[in-house]
């Protein structure tokens, strides 16, 4: 049994009269590899914006490590150690590959309030910088500014960020959407050569990455969770492959 | 009875001076809902549209009802040209180059027509019929005024029924909403800028004109009452007809009777009010509306 | 894992990061130009010195619009609240130093600042416009009201400003001692605001800039940050508005008026915003042409000035240094092969 | 060769004799922005004298240097000075639109040591800020002083509600009629301040608090130009004649380049002020035809022409008793106690306090002609600033 990083007890959202998640029960072990799929408005992105924050629950708890953070606004609980990217880049479109990866990374060592050094004086925080983006061969474009940077590109200065934030919990929304194929498994490369004591959950469309990458699976559908298991679980479950695997196998 | 009198007055007053505020500020406020423009030259096209109207009534002698439909007509048509040429390219711009760009034309305006007219003051001769005093049965009142506040309710309804009821109308609230989902759905969004553009700038010149009594006309009316035309946008909320009425008429009498009451005041209250207001509710106080 | 050689630390893209605060060669030139107006235009020393108090105006509010990304059309609050601690100061009596009034005028304005601040920087966009805006006219109209204290419209005249330093008389028709230590105070305030633009804390900042909400997603205290920008910015601009009222041995309304607000965004947007030297830039073009314009041709000096304002927002839309950089860029572009 | 040493000779003699005839006179004044309308009756004033008395200057030749101050500010006023003198080099200043700008420059002014005639600026003690200010213009309490005085004696009022125009010279005015009015026995009810002087109000809610005060005299002051415009109307349109109240005022809510678009409105409105447009005396008669002349017939001087009219008048006899050489010193002494007929009727710098001496004229607003005109009921002479001899607040100094 390994221990649980981040759980939720009947965790809900609404929007008005539409429940966007409902009564969700969920676990992400230490060192998890989880992948959670559904349809699309299955209420996968806002469970994940549950999490981490951005959105409040209307019902339910979210408990981070036995702490219960559901009142907690985003940006502490990514001092508590969640990280997350965005399905649609969010980035710091006029500033440089090293410059948004410095952010992330200042941000974390506790360098970000200094206003009294240069942030060039920090060799710790660019050192850390660069080999994140070496990690994701990113390193000839770091000092490029993002806007000028091919989409594919922007999404791994994307993951680089959260990963410059060290998480326990790392939440990615589909990151290999609008990556090319070839480069997608420079993405999926890195997040596989994490830290072994770090959660990892992604949201992901693309089964082939979801059945290669995931230990184990979260089903979701209609803001509730459907089924769970390892890869093997749900690819075998029939009625799982009725309701999605099907829909999706020509996509 | 006198106190009831005395009420009555003030909130007439109030109301009258609402009226011009809304007039005015109705088509900024669609303008910066729809296209999200900062158009800090909305004044400067209710202060052509007033000199339209003033200047064809004292020199060519239109009457004031036709003045006020051919400064309307030829300020639409002012703005089109502007919008299509000038403004179209600044749409997708930084909030900070809006502001920029709209305060050049602004200082642009006021040179010009103190150049070309003159920097004197604009006087609006009303018709006979709509000087001095009219009996409303429960008091005397400023018949300008009372003429005021009728043609803004007629305005307002007009517009709420555009609003509600027309094609246009639920192509501007699909389009104020949310826009990519009003593209997708197939709305020509450049020709429903350019149209709405049009008639709010026509708007702000009917405002010009019917406000030039109280507001006066002269090269500075673009800059000096922005603040409040922005107040009044601000409190209403952005693409919001009915908001805007509200938060017109409230500003108008809060205005009147804080300077009736309190006038070592001064606008203290008024900056004060609207601080308080934007604070209680950011997104304007009727947001929650649709129209 | 990586080879040494390899060292990503020591890619050129990392080396220019750790070496960009370093001086630039071109930067002490502007410096220098300011000492040689001194002497080459004795006769212009008033306008000189408006002008560099306007450039110290304008690189405070560079920090909040143009670093933090904070549109605001209220900052000249922060001015007159600057000039009314000095005048108010001064001219009741209390406090005339120049130097230590100075540091006053910063310390009320900062806190004017951090107060209107933690209220009004919860909105954006619109709102936080016209709270800005609101704000300051409420100021205007409290200095107004309060003229037994304030000298209302009339403004508190002839204030009593000492020697600086018990040496160097503020002398109304020669104001050489005014510019040189109104430039002296714009190098040092400069060669702050330098070090906290380059600070990680001024990266921060234009992570709030570029993208508040992933600023929030890496775990930044947007709201603080912002507040604190905020403060400094504030600080500053009170620094420039007590200059402004030693200079003049005066202050009146207009320092905390629309104008003033309208003034200094419009200058700093004309020379770049979130450039620093935009500030020098578009302080210079901008008074110089209306000075220029306003001599040869009073009744229509603003015709010019709105022109210029729309070519700017239709085709320079990062100021005239913006302008330097595209052409700089393209320059290097034909240099390099490929 | 000797012909041309010769000719040389002369034309350098020529330059000279024609540099020594110059006098440069520097004008601040608002061209541009709020205050651009009286900017434009003052320089024309100022441009009509030098004009209509081009022959009298011979053989000096006055440079009139404008400069625009824009605001009431003081910053732009204050460099735009400092360069008249530091770097144009100019012999005496003139002008001055607005107090604030006239307090503001006053240090600059008495360390640049050049005579500075005040065109228009009429906050009482400002004479007082530089020995070097001279004022042909007026000061707040001429009018108002006056008025309040003759509102009980003439008028036979009561009570009376002052509204004014919050600024500096409207709570002179306030300051100065109530004086009068209360030590004459009648009683200022209420004071109400009306919006700022930027921006033209809405007096409805003003004047509504004063219908409802039901004084005998309403007295307002506003600044001259639209606010005036707007003043009547109100009142007219609250039927306040009606209601027993008389509206009276100091003669800037009658400016005459605004007296006609008041319309008949304005019939019955009783004003006191040291110059209108109508005063019958000879000066005034060619002053008004040559302004006609010069600029349309539907334009018409005010007191602000008339301020920059005699501010020129004032300077021309200094250029002339000096013979060119502008010693400020001796400009001084050339115009304390100098007389002069103007368009007003006489007037005369009084030695002490370099502020004007006039008189003061009581006129109601009737129809003329088909146009409205203003109709005399009483004349003051000789009216010094009563604030200084009275010695009130900052004018005791």
């Amino acid at each position: 049994m390994t221990a649980c990083l981040l759980e939720t007890n009947a965790l809900g959202r609404s929007f008005g009269a539409l429940a966007a998640v409902s009564g969700v029960e969920f676990r992400l072990d230490a060192g998890a590899r989880h992948a959670l799929i559904g349809p699309n408005g299955a209420g996968k992105t806002t469970f994940i914006n549950l999490l981490s924050g951005v959105l409040q629950p209307t019902l339910g708890r979210v408990v981070l490590k036995g702490r219960d953070i559901t009142g907690i606004p985003e940006a502490r609980r990514v001092k508590l150690g969640i990280a997350r990217t965005f399905q649609i880049n969010r980035l710091f479109r006029g500033l440089t590959v090293l410059e948004n990866v410095y952010i992330a990374v200042s941000e974390r060592v506790g360098a970000a309030a200094d206003m009294f050094r240069p942030a060039g004086a920090r060799g710790d925080v660019i050192r850390e910088a660069m080999h994140l983006l070496a990690m994701l061969k990113l390193e000839d474009d770091a000092g490029r500014r993002v806007s000028e940077l091919p989409y594919g590109r922007q999404r791994l200065v994307e993951i680089a960020v959260a990963l410059g934030l060290k998480p326990e919990v790392l939440l990615l929304d589909e990151p290999a959407a609008g990556v090319p194929s070839a480069e997608s498994h420079i993405i999926l490369d890195a997040v596989g050569r994490l830290s072994k004591d770090i959660g990892v959950l992604i949201i992901e469309h693309d089964m082939d990455v979801v059945f290669r990458f995931a230990e184990r699976i979260t089903v979701m559908v209609g803001g509730r969770i459907f089924a769970e298991g390892t890869p093997k679980e749900i690819a075998a479950d029939p009625e799982i492959r009725a309701v999605y695997l099907g829909q999706h196998s020509h996509v | 009875m006198i106190f009831g009198v005395d009420v009555a007055s003030m909130i007439l007053g109030g109301v009258a001076a609402g009226m011009v505020l809304f007039i005015v500020s109705v088509g900024l406020s669609v303008t910066m809902g729809l296209m999200g423009f900062v158009n800090l030259a909305h004044g400067a096209f209710a202060m052509l549209g007033g000199y339209v109207i003033v200047l064809s009534m004292n020199y060519w002698g239109v009457p004031f009802l036709p003045a006020l439909a051919f400064g309307f007509v030829v300020t639409a048509a002012v703005s089109v040209v502007f919008e299509r040429t000038l403004y179209a390219r600044l749409y997708r711009a930084a909030e900070l180059e809006q502001v920029l760009f709209t305060i050049g034309l602004v200082f642009m305006t006021i040179a010009s027509v103190t150049l070309l007219i003159g920097p004197e003051n604009q006087q609006l001769r009303l018709p006979a019929m709509l000087q001095g005093q009219v009996n409303l049965g429960f008091t005397q009142y400023r018949t300008y005024s009372v003429f005021l506040i009728a043609t803004g309710i007629i305005i307002v309804l007009g517009l709420w029924l555009g609003f509600e009821r027309t094609r246009i109308g639920a192509q501007i609230r699909a389009t104020v909403d949310n826009r990519r989902m009003a593209e997708s759905l197939g709305i020509n969004v450049n020709r429903l800028f350019t149209l709405t553009f049009a008639f709010g700038s026509g708007m702000a010149a009917l405002g010009g004109g019917l406000g030039a009594e109280f507001l006066g006309l002269d090269p500075q009316y673009a800059l000096k009452y922005l603040v409040y035309f922005l107040i009044v946008v601000a409190v209403g909320g952005l693409g919001r007809v009915t908001g805007v009425f509200y938060a017109a008429l409230l500003i108008g009498v809060l205005d009147f009777v804080l300077k009736k009451y309190i006038p070592k005041g001064g606008t203290l209250f008024i900056y004060g009010l609207t601080i308080l207001l934007l604070l209680w509710r950011p997104q304007g106080l009727f947001a929650g509306k649709s129209t | 894992m990586i080879a040494p050689a390899l060292n990503p630390a020591l890619h050129p893209a990392a080396l220019a990061f750790a070496g960009r605060h370093q001086p630039r060669v071109w930067e002490p030139i502007v410096w220098i130009l300011a000492l040689v107006f001194y002497f080459a235009f004795p006769n212009h020393l008033g306008f000189g010195t408006e002008l560099l108090i306007t450039i110290l105006f304008a690189l405070s509010l560079d920090l909040v619009l143009g670093y933090a990304g904070i549109v605001t059309l209220g900052h000249a609050a922060f001015f007159g609240v600057g000039a009314y601690t000095v005048g108010m100061l001064a001219y009741h009596g209390f406090w005339n130093e120049p130097i230590s009034s100075l540091m006053l005028a910063a310390i009320v304005a900062a806190l004017v600042g951090l107060g209107s601040g933690l209220v009004l920087l919860r909105t954006q966009g619109l709102t936080l416009l016209m709270l800005s805006l609101c704000t300051m006219a409420l100021l205007e109209e409290a200095a107004n009201l309060g003229h037994e204290y304030t000298g209302g419209f009339d403004g508190l005249a002839s204030l009593p400003i000492p020697k600086l330093l018990g040496l160097f008389e503020f002398n109304p028709l020669y104001p050489r001692t005014q510019y040189v230590y109104v430039l002296t105070v714009l190098f040092i305030s400069f060669l702050f605001i330098r070090t906290v633009v380059y600070s990680p804390f001024g990266q921060s900042l234009t992570g709030i800039r570029e993208n508040t909400l992933r600023m929030h997603a890496v775990g930044s205290p947007v709201r603080a940050r912002l507040v604190t920008c905020y403060t400094i910015s504030a600080a500053i601009a009170g620094i420039a508005g007590g200059l402004w009222a030693q200079a003049n041995a005066y202050v009146n309304l207009t320092t905390l008026g629309l104008d003033r607000a309208a003034m200094v965004l419009i200058v700093l947007i004309l020379g770049g915003c979130g450039r620093m030297y935009g500030a020098f830039v578009g302080a210079v073009a901008y008074m110089v042409l209306a000075h220029f314009l306003a001599k040869l041709y009073p009744t229509a000096w603003q015709l010019g000035l709105g022109f210029l304002l729309v070519v700017i927002a239709l085709f320079a839309r990062n100021g005239i240094l913006g302008i330097g950089e595209a052409l700089l860029r393209r320059f290097r572009a034909k240099r390099m092969p490929r | 060769m000797k012909r041309i040493i010769g000719a040389t000779a002369s034309f350098l003699l020529a330059i000279g004799w024609a540099q020594a005839q110059e006098v440069k006179v520097g004008v601040v004044l608002p061209y541009t922005g709020v205050g651009a309308e009286l900017a434009q009756q003052q320089d024309r004033g100022m441009e009509l004298y030098l004009k209509m008395h081009a022959d009298m200057i011979k053989p000096y030749k006055i440079t009139l240097i404008k400069r625009d101050y824009k605001n009431p500010g003081g910053a732009d006023a204050k460099i735009a000075v400092q360069e008249l003198l530091t770097q144009d080099k100019v012999d005496i200043l003139a002008g001055w639109n607005y107090s604030p700008n006239a307090i503001a420059t006053a240090p600059l002014v008495t360390a640049g040591k050049k005579l500075a005639v005040i065109s228009n600026a009429g906050t009482a003690h400002i004479t007082n800020l530089s020995p070097y200010y001279v004022r042909v213009s007026f000061s707040m309490w001429h009018a108002g002083y006056a008025l309040g005085d003759a509102a009980v004696k003439q008028l036979k009022a009561k009570t009376a509600v002052v509204g004014y125009t919050d600024f500096p010279p409207g709570k002179d005015m306030l300051a100065s009629f109530k004086r009068a009015f209360e030590a004459a026995g009648g009683i200022v009810i209420d004071e109400i301040p009306m919006g700022s002087a930027g921006a033209v109000p809405d007096f409805t809610p003003f004047f509504q608090r004063v219908k409802d005060k039901k004084p005998d005299v309403f007295f307002v002051f506003v600044p001259g130009g639209d606010h005036t415009t707007a003043v009547i109307k109100t009142y007219n349109a609250l039927s306040m004649r009606e209601a027993g109240i008389k509206l009276i005022g100091p003669g800037d809510i009658t400016q005459d380049n605004k007296l006609q678009a008041m319309g008949p409105g304005a019939i019955g409105l009783i004003t006191m002020h040291h110059y209108n447009a109508d005063l019958d005396n000879p000066e005034n008669k060619r002053f008004v035809a040559a302004w006609k002349k010069e600029y349309g017939p539907d334009s018409t001087p005010d007191f602000m022409a008339v301020g920059g009219y005699d501010a020129m008048a004032a300077i021309v006899h200094v250029v002339k008793a000096l013979n060119g050489k502008i010693d400020v010193d001796k400009a001084l002494e050339v115009l304390k106690g100098w007389k002069y007929d103007s368009p007003r009727g006489p007037i005369m710098i009084d030695p002490q306090t370099r502020d004007i001496v006039m008189n003061e004229y009581l006129s109601e607003v009737v129809m003329k002609d088909g146009k409205l005109a203003q109709k005399p009921l009483g004349r003051i002479e000789a009216v010094k600033d009563p604030c200084k001899s009275l010695k009130i607040g900052p004018c005791a100094n």
